[in-house]
């Protein structure tokens, strides 16, 4: 049998069973191993290719995505059990909670595969809203006011996101419909994409603009993007760490899936001015926001939306190397960001609070935690020698190169917002520490959060060839 | 010979780690240091070596951009700038094994130090944009994390923060010249940029982005904001570096961007850089007439300099532009040669504080005095670099000066009116400057070592550990001998023309041993060597007379000064007092200086008062406002942020309907 | 380098320091006889000199090795900075050894070290002088510097000697720029020898005074030296301003004994005029104001950028 | 009968559908609201089976019957068990009034046609006109839900969207899912209305925010 059905069906069950286990520690380990499997098989398919069917495949796109998923998903179980165990002692979540919460990490796991690994379009619209509502679930996990609130809102912007999406779907079957006539290849990306030349190009028009809004609004494109923040906030941690690392990525990755058949089409609407104009509205919009923030998680939820911009930028550039790049920075990005959540995890944890103004001197109090949390967030503000600044690099003069006047926004908006991060950031962990030293958290912990780190630093210096490859030919595709 | 050097700077990691393991040993700072010595020894030697060998020497890395790899290389010039640094760096290390051990946080220090050192090194081998970048940003961060190496401090942070904030502006601007270029050339690795073809507005484009960007570095006014902040903030012997060195690694890219990349730019461009060095040069040094922290006057001290080297570039910028390669040849020498020298000095300089620092843990001028008596030695070479920063002979600032005010005597060769008229103001600029430096260093010298004591502090120091005055010492000398025989200098460079103008300069600016002339003999000419010789043999002479002739006791006594007694320190000449002429002249232009006294009338006997408020017009015109503008502007946008959902779905409603606007309207309106 | 431009260079050094005296002295009795006054004799100078130099040192207690050596330094380079000004022949071996941006350098190198001592000794009056000392340079200097700029677009040379021959062999003529520059030179000399109006080299105990307040802690042979050495800078401008601005009768090289004999003469007619002018001038002017000096100088300075800029209009270049 | 036929017929229907999605805009009272979103279910489910008849592809059928039983029955009851249930105001609460609204909704059309109006090549007169009405009913849809800040009528407007979607998905040939399609979009229907009773949200979705905008929302400074 193919890989990609193990890839799919271990999270499956997995969460059919977790929601049965009641034991914390037991589902914890489950969990863990069966993110775990699910990494490893997904290994596999770097290697071989299983065939396209007209509702799973597998190409140089997705195949990078998917390990990603599969790896940031494990490393956050991992993260997540040291957290919620801590979570569970004091007190915060009780039995049922965590059964659940364990439950709906698999399907969201399996959801975001599936829609990663969807040929069919209409699949992999239902998959996205299966995240989008298994997200809700645990994002309203503590059962607070602010937790329940930002579920509503975060669900209620989505849902129409999602039915503005899929309207856009439907348009792109309509177009499809005539030429490649009626049945499932029409609705089939490999398919579509090799016929999309003969399309009625105002019918993509039209399906790009709805879609662009649709899946945009779970992307976090300002001005959609007012769930992002909330969800980020008031949810556990683990899964702030998924929703900027992962499902922002799977959002993006199907808007990019149509914009390849516009672009394969030609005669239609361009989507890169509309794409250059939402990002660049989420970058500006989200670096002036950065300020304002004093609750560590909203302030990096935001900077997921100022980087969702600069990649939705790059896209909407296009050209080999801005795609590279984009393509770059999402890998780059869902890895550090996550990486931060997981830092941010743990110092909310040890210090109590999640206001930033309350944490002071980190690296003097805890060295490590510090040390490496810095390093994270000079990494996502695009700092060498780490990955996001190979991305920033090659877009920023690439930009330069091409549209001098578009350079200048994207530099302000990239200054000021690193501006905010540098500032926060620089008062969190140096200064006089506010936190006692006796404030312990479990050695392990950090393990994901370097493994994420040695591999942002690794890229920022050495990519390997192949998935050099595969982004230049996806880069290729998008046109 | 590349290779070589990139093995020696990948030694700079290890010691960094080692020193980040061993953070507890008390020892392993000064061992850090003592390593970084030796590798920048062995780097300054590879330099030398380069520059008098000329030719180029490349490697290729498998690392960075994976179509691109790393690209590194070192020719005549990159190689004169490796010198350069290390020497810096060979006296700073040298310094800081000692100093670094009194700091309140040695492991700090010692772990980002080496760290910076490889950055400036990277900077200066690589020789493709994306690892020129990648060191640069590196040399910003490691630079950044020595401004914080006493981060309880507030204002450590905020100045650390500004410096970081002005060096990614930096970065960026050089993004995009690196862009532009590299869209012409094909590529992002130097040899392409040098075969990039641009149009008239692009390459002016990228002038001006070479010119934020390197400017930022340096300290172009008014991209200056972050020297006297970062400078006080860092430990002495890192300042010395960050000022003397880092400033320099900008002006290496700098003069790559305008004589090595691309076409030559427009002549006029070389006047726009020639005047914004006068510029930089009189503001640097107005501010450094009236600070009272010492960092903080040789912080814009080395603002001053980095404008006269920049005059310099812009010079030659204009002869090349105008096709007169002789001349360019020789203003870039010029040029070259003051930052050489400005780096000597400045290191002096600072170590010098740096020592006196160690010694009274007290920045404040006004709260100084009397060292000479307790720390001759550190005084002596002190005084050598105020006398060199000076521009005084037979010191090195002299000769570098000279060799510029020459050059700007030539520009009026260049045939257009904008030089003949610019040379001769920016000629009265940089002779402006170099008075204004003399009467500065004065008033630095004056309160720090002169006259008597004014804090306990300053009565109880003591001469630093042999470490920290050998490294004084040896700039001293370094100084002197730059000034004494430049011409064995001036060979050097004439190489390092060769490979930037493609002319030889050994023709034009030598006339022999020991003859310093520009050009010809006849053109006006200096020789250090004689000089010293002949002024040393006439002070003998009169010695010997005074010896024959006088008598030779002497009597010690109170100061007399016309009779007034004067019991405490509190008497003396305070910094603010001496600057206050030169406040008058220049003061109420330059920083709208106020003075107000408040006189009681005899009756009264509250005492009477002498309030000076000054005001930093560049910060307030420019940084406060785009820092109030930034505030506002989230103040505002934050609104967003508090809406109900009815309103956010009404912005989802509104962002559809315009693009399904747009996409309609495209249809109408092709 | 030939035998006679050795001998002639150690001549030169020699009337430098010998005449400078001298030419002090004939300043005061020029001043004297026009006050109305008897005045001392000429020679007064050397008495005081000699009487300083047997003098005992008297040294303020906190004066330290810079103080001590500073004298020897200011007189050294000043001096120096004489003996390369051509005064009656430009046939002297050392005329390379300094351009005229050197000349004003070494004045400078001399200026700081006399501000410094001022400030060695830690009195209000020294500081006083020290400071307004580097105010007046601050001005006086760029403005030296741009009579220089003149007369090198003008005669395509910085170093003395060559000006003198270019203006021997008529390259010049008569120019408007010339005129400027000679002004502005000439206040720049006044003010760099504190001469009225700048300051008044015959008081003590005036707020006013500014070289005398520098030197007030100095005695017996370190005074000697410096009053020297100022006698010596007046004997510099002097002669510096008549070799560039009348050069005639100053032997070249290639000319014979006799050559040198007129060079001799004019050279000792034109200081004896040009010091006779100074004390005219001295006794006509009073003394300013000192925030008035930057009113002074900065005309200086105006001036000789002037200079340059008219040369373009008289298209002299 | 001729296909010309069949397919008026459609356009018949789906301007039924449009028709009551106009309706719902100027309902003041929301028990008529209840009972317009009843009709347009019903006219929805009609038009799908329909689609069902003449594409004869019988699986329509079954959206066709969610749309009957789902939406035309169970929510509208639901919601006036809700009303009775949280004591929620009969009359329907504008942010912006029934007048300006309906020129809005106008304008909607218009723009909804206008956009239709160049496709032209392969798509047949079904896919135009048809896209057309459903396009309007979304926006339409999503603009009731803009203005009105009362909860039921939010959902309402929700579904009077999904409406629009479902009838564009059935009236193009062979579109596959879309059973699937209307049974996701009736959870996420049921999930709201499961919050707004579970979160008591009496009056309107934006009530949770209003005395919550001073203290947690945006952490605002």
């Amino acid at each position: 049998m193919n890989v990609h059905y193990l890839v799919l069906g271990i999270p499956l069950i997995a969460s059919g069973l977790l929601a049965l286990i009641s034991s914390l520690r037991v589902s914890t380990w489950v969990n863990v191993l069966a993110s775990f499997s699910c990494f490893a098989t997904s290994v596999a398919l770097l290697f071989h290719r299983p065939a396209t069917t007209p509702w799973l495949f597998i190409d140089d796109f997705n195949v990078s995505l998917v390990v990603l998923t599969a790896f940031v998903g494990f490393t956050t179980s991992v993260f997540s059990a040291g957290y919620i165990s801590r979570e569970r002692k004091e007190g915060h979540l009780n039995r049922r909670n965590l059964r659940f919460y364990h439950a709906m990490y698999q399907a969201f796991l399996f959801t975001m595969l599936l829609a990663l690994m969807a040929n069919n379009l209409g699949l992999m619209w239902v998959s996205v809203e299966g995240a989008t509502l298994t997200t809700v679930l645990m994002v309203s996990l503590y059962r607070t006011r602010e937790a329940i609130e930002a579920a509503w809102k975060y669900f209620i912007l989505c849902s129409v996101g999602i039915a503005l999406a899929l309207f856009g779907t439907i348009l792109v079957y309509l177009a499809a419909q005539p030429v490649m006539g009626p049945g499932e290849e029409a609705m089939a990306w490999t398919f579509v994409i090799q016929a999309s030349a003969k399309f009625e190009p105002s019918l993509l028009s039209l399906a790009f603009v709805f879609l662009l809004v649709g899946y945009g609004t779970k992307v976090g494109l300002a001005p959609l993007h007012a769930w992002l923040p909330d969800a980020h906030a008031e949810g556990p941690t683990p899964i702030s760490a998924v929703l900027s690392g992962l499902l922002l990525n799977v959002a993006l990755y199907a808007l990019l899936r149509f914009k390849m058949i516009l672009s394969a089409n030609g005669s239609a609407l361009a989507p890169g001015p509309l794409m250059v104009a939402m990002g660049l509205s989420s970058l500006l919009l989200a670096a002036f926001m950065l300020y304002k923030r004093d609750d560590i998680k909203r302030l990096f939820a935001f900077s997921s939306i100022e980087h969702m911009g600069i990649i939705t930028f790059a896209f909407g550039m296009g050209g080999a190397l801005s795609n590279f790049a984009g393509l770059l920075h999402m890998t780059m990005h869902s890895l550090t960001k996550s990486a931060i959540f997981f830092a941010v995890g743990i110092i909310t944890q040890i210090a109590g609070t999640k206001n930033i103004v309350g944490i002071r001197g980190l690296a003097s109090s805890h060295p490590v935690l510090g040390w490496s949390f810095l390093i994270c967030v000079l990494a996502i503000a695009g700092l060498p020698p780490m990955g996001v600044f190979m991305s920033e690099f090659l877009v920023v003069s690439s930009t330069f190169a091409r549209q001098p006047l578009l350079a200048l926004p994207i530099m302000a908006g990239l200054l000021i917002a690193f501006g905010a991060l540098i500032w926060k950031t620089q008062n969190l962990v140096f200064s006089k520490p506010s936190i006692d030293a006796g404030q312990q958290y479990a050695p392990w912990a950090l393990a994901p959060l370097f493994a994420h780190l040695a591999l942002v630093i690794l890229a920022g210096v050495w990519l390997p060839e192949p998935l050099v490859e595969w982004f230049r030919s996806v880069a290729k595709m998008l046109g | 010979m590349t290779a070589q050097a990139l093995l020696a700077v990948a030694v700079f990691p290890f010691l960094a780690v080692l020193a980040m393991l061993a953070h507890r040993q008390k020892a392993a700072p000064s061992l850090v240091h003592a390593g970084c010595l030796g590798v920048s020894l062995v780097l300054g030697t590879i330099g030398i070596l380069s520059v008098m060998k000329g030719g180029v020497d490349v490697a290729v890395l498998p690392v960075g951009l994976p179509w691109l790899k790393a690209h590194f290389r070192i020719d005549a010039f990159s190689g004169f700038f490796l010198v350069i640094v290390n020497l810096g760096a060979v006296m700073a290390s040298l310094f800081g094994i000692s100093y670094v051990r009194h700091l309140t946080h040695p492991a700090r220090v010692a772990v980002a130090y080496p760290m910076f050192l490889a950055g400036m090194n990277l900077a200066l081998l690589s020789d493709d944009a994306f690892s020129f970048l990648v060191s640069w940003e590196f040399m910003s961060a490691s630079s950044w994390l020595l401004v914080l190496a006493d981060h309880e401090e507030e204002e450590n942070r905020k100045a650390a923060f500004t410096y970081l904030m002005m060096a990614l502006f930096g970065t960026f601007c050089l993004l995009g010249a690196f862009g532009i270029l590299a869209q012409a050339g094909g590529g992002y690795d130097f040899d392409a940029l040098r075969q990039a073809k641009l149009n008239g507005w692009q390459s002016s484009l990228v002038v001006l982005l070479g010119l934020l960007g390197a400017g930022s570095k340096a300290g172009l006014v008014p991209l200056h904001a972050w020297l006297p902040l970062a400078h006080p903030a860092a430990p002495s012997h890192v300042s010395a570096l960050m000022s003397g060195v880092m400033t320099k690694v900008a002006l290496y890219i700098l003069a790559r961007i305008l004589f090595d990349f691309g076409p030559t730019p427009a002549w006029w461009w070389g006047a726009v850089i020639m005047a914004t060095g006068g510029v930089t040069a009189v503001v640097g040094i107005l501010y450094a007439l009236i600070q009272t922290d010492l960092k903080r006057l040789l912080a814009y001290s080395t603002v001053e300099n980095i404008g006269v080297a920049l005059i310099g570039l812009g010079v030659a910028l204009a002869f090349k532009g105008s096709g007169l390669l002789p001349y360019a040849a020789l203003a870039l020498a010029a040029s070259l040669y003051h930052m050489l020298n400005h780096s000597v000095m400045k290191g002096l300089l600072f170590l010098g504080a740096g020592a006196v620092l160690h010694a009274t843990h007290e920045r404040n001028i006004e709260k100084l005095g009397g060292l000479i008596h307790r720390m001759p030695i550190t005084a002596a070479a002190f005084l050598v670099g105020a006398a060199a920063i000076s521009a005084l002979p037979p010191l090195n600032g002299f000769v570098s000066e000279w060799l510029i005010l020459q050059t700007l005597f030539l520009g009026p060769k260049v045939p257009n009116w904008a030089m003949k008229f610019g040379s001769p103001v920016v000629a009265a600029m940089l002779a402006l400057s170099a008075a204004l430096a003399a009467a500065a260093f004065v008033r630095a010298f004056g309160m720090v070592f002169l006259g008597r004591a004014r804090s306990q502090a300053a009565e109880t120091a003591s001469e630093p550990p042999m470490g920290m005055w050998a490294a004084l010492i040896l700039l001293a000398c370094l100084c002197a001998l730059l000034g004494i025989v430049p011409v064995s200098a001036t060979t050097m460079l004439s190489h390092i023309a060769q490979s930037l103008m493609g002319i030889e300069l050994s023709d034009t600016i030598i006339e022999g041993w020991p003859w310093l002339a520009p050009i010809n003999v006849t053109r006006g000419s200096y020789s250090g060597t004689v000089l010293v010789a002949s002024v040393l043999f006439l002070i003998m002479v009169t010695a010997i007379v005074i010896k024959g002739f006088g008598t030779r006791n002497i009597r010690r006594s109170p100061a007399w000064d016309c009779g007034h007694k004067e019991s405490s320190p509190a008497f003396q000449y305070t910094a603010s007092s001496f600057a206050q002429p030169l406040r008058r002249v220049y003061g109420s232009t330059a920083f709208r200086a106020k003075e107000e006294v408040d006189m009681p009338s005899p009756a009264e006997i509250r005492p009477a008062r002498l309030d000076v408020r000054i005001k930093d017009l560049i910060w307030d015109g420019l940084y406060q406002p785009l820092a109030d503008g930034v505030a506002n502007l989230s103040t505002r946008l934050n609104r967003l942020q508090t809406m109900t959902v009815r309103r956010h779905l009404l912005m989802m409603f509104l962002t559809l309907l315009i693009m399904l606007l747009v996409a309609a309207l495209r249809r109408v309106m092709p | 380098m030939t035998l006679t431009s050795i001998l002639w260079q150690i001549m030169q050094t020699l009337i430098c320091l010998g005449a400078a005296p001298l030419v002090t002295g004939f300043v005061r009795f020029v001043k004297a006889r026009l006050n109305g006054r008897q005045g001392p004799s000429p020679l007064q100078p050397y008495r005081d000199l000699a009487r300083l130099l047997r003098k005992e040192l008297v040294l303020a207690e906190n004066a330290s090795w810079l103080f001590r050596i500073t004298p020897y330094l200011i007189f050294g380079f000043t001096w120096m900075a004489a003996s390369l000004v051509p005064s009656f022949t430009t046939n002297l071996v050392l005329i390379p050894t300094a351009d005229m941006i050197t000349l004003v350098a070494m004045l400078g190198a001399a200026r700081f070290m006399i501000a410094l001592a001022g400030l060695d000794v830690g009195t209000s009056f020294g500081g006083l002088g020290a400071s307004r000392e580097m105010m007046i340079a601050s001005l006086a200097e760029p403005a030296m510097l741009m009579t220089v700029f003149t007369l090198a677009l003008l005669t395509g040379t910085t170093s003395p000697a060559r000006i003198v021959d270019f203006v021997l062999a008529g390259g010049v003529g008569l120019q408007v720029s010339m005129g400027l520059a000679l002004v502005a030179m000439i206040l720049v000399a006044i003010a760099e020898n504190g001469r009225i109006p700048i300051d008044n080299p015959a008081t003590h105990l005036e707020l006013t005074m500014v070289h005398e307040a520098m030197v007030l802690e100095y005695s017996g042979r370190h005074l000697a030296l410096i009053e020297a050495a100022a006698m010596v800078r007046l004997m510099l401008y002097i002669s510096l301003i008549s070799c560039i601005f009348m050069p005639w009768g100053i032997s070249q090289s290639g000319k014979g004994l006799e050559g040198l004999v007129i060079g001799l003469f004019a050279y000792g007619f034109k200081v004896m005029t040009l010091a006779a002018l100074l004390g005219l001038f001295e006794t006509v002017i009073a003394k300013m104001r000192v925030f008035r000096y930057a009113d002074f100088l900065g005309g200086a300075l105006l001036l000789s950028l002037l200079a340059t800029l008219v040369l373009y209009v008289s298209e002299a270049v | 009968m001729d296909r010309a036929m069949q397919y008026d017929t459609a356009h018949l229907i789906g301007a039924m559908v449009l028709l009551f999605g106009f309706q719902l805009l100027y309902q003041r009272r929301i028990k008529s609201v209840l009972t317009t979103f009843a009709f347009q279910a019903g006219a929805l489910s009609i038009a799908a089976a329909w689609q069902a008849y003449i594409q004869n592809s019988p699986h329509l059928y079954v959206t066709a019957a969610i749309a009957l039983i789902f939406k035309a029955f169970f929510v509208p009851f639901a919601l006036n068990w809700l009303i009775k249930r949280l004591g929620i105001h009969r009359s329907v609460e504008t942010a912006l009034g029934v007048g300006p609204t309906m020129i809005i909704g106008v304008v909607l059309v218009a723009l909804s046609i206008m956009l239709v109006l160049p496709v032209t090549q392969g798509a047949t007169a079904l896919t135009r006109e048809n896209l057309a009405m459903a396009m309007s009913v979304v926006l339409l849809g999503l603009l009731m839900m803009i203005t009105r800040h009362n909860a039921v009528t939010q959902v309402v407007g929700f579904m009077a969207l999904e409406n629009g979607l479902i009838l564009a998905a059935v009236g193009v040939k062979g579109m596959p899912l879309v059973v699937e399609m209307s049974v996701a979009f009736s959870v996420l229907v049921a999930m709201i209305l499961f919050g707004i009773f579970f979160f008591r949200i009496r009056e309107r979705f934006d009530s949770l925010d209003l005395h919550y905008l001073e203290t947690v929302r945006g952490d605002r400074l």
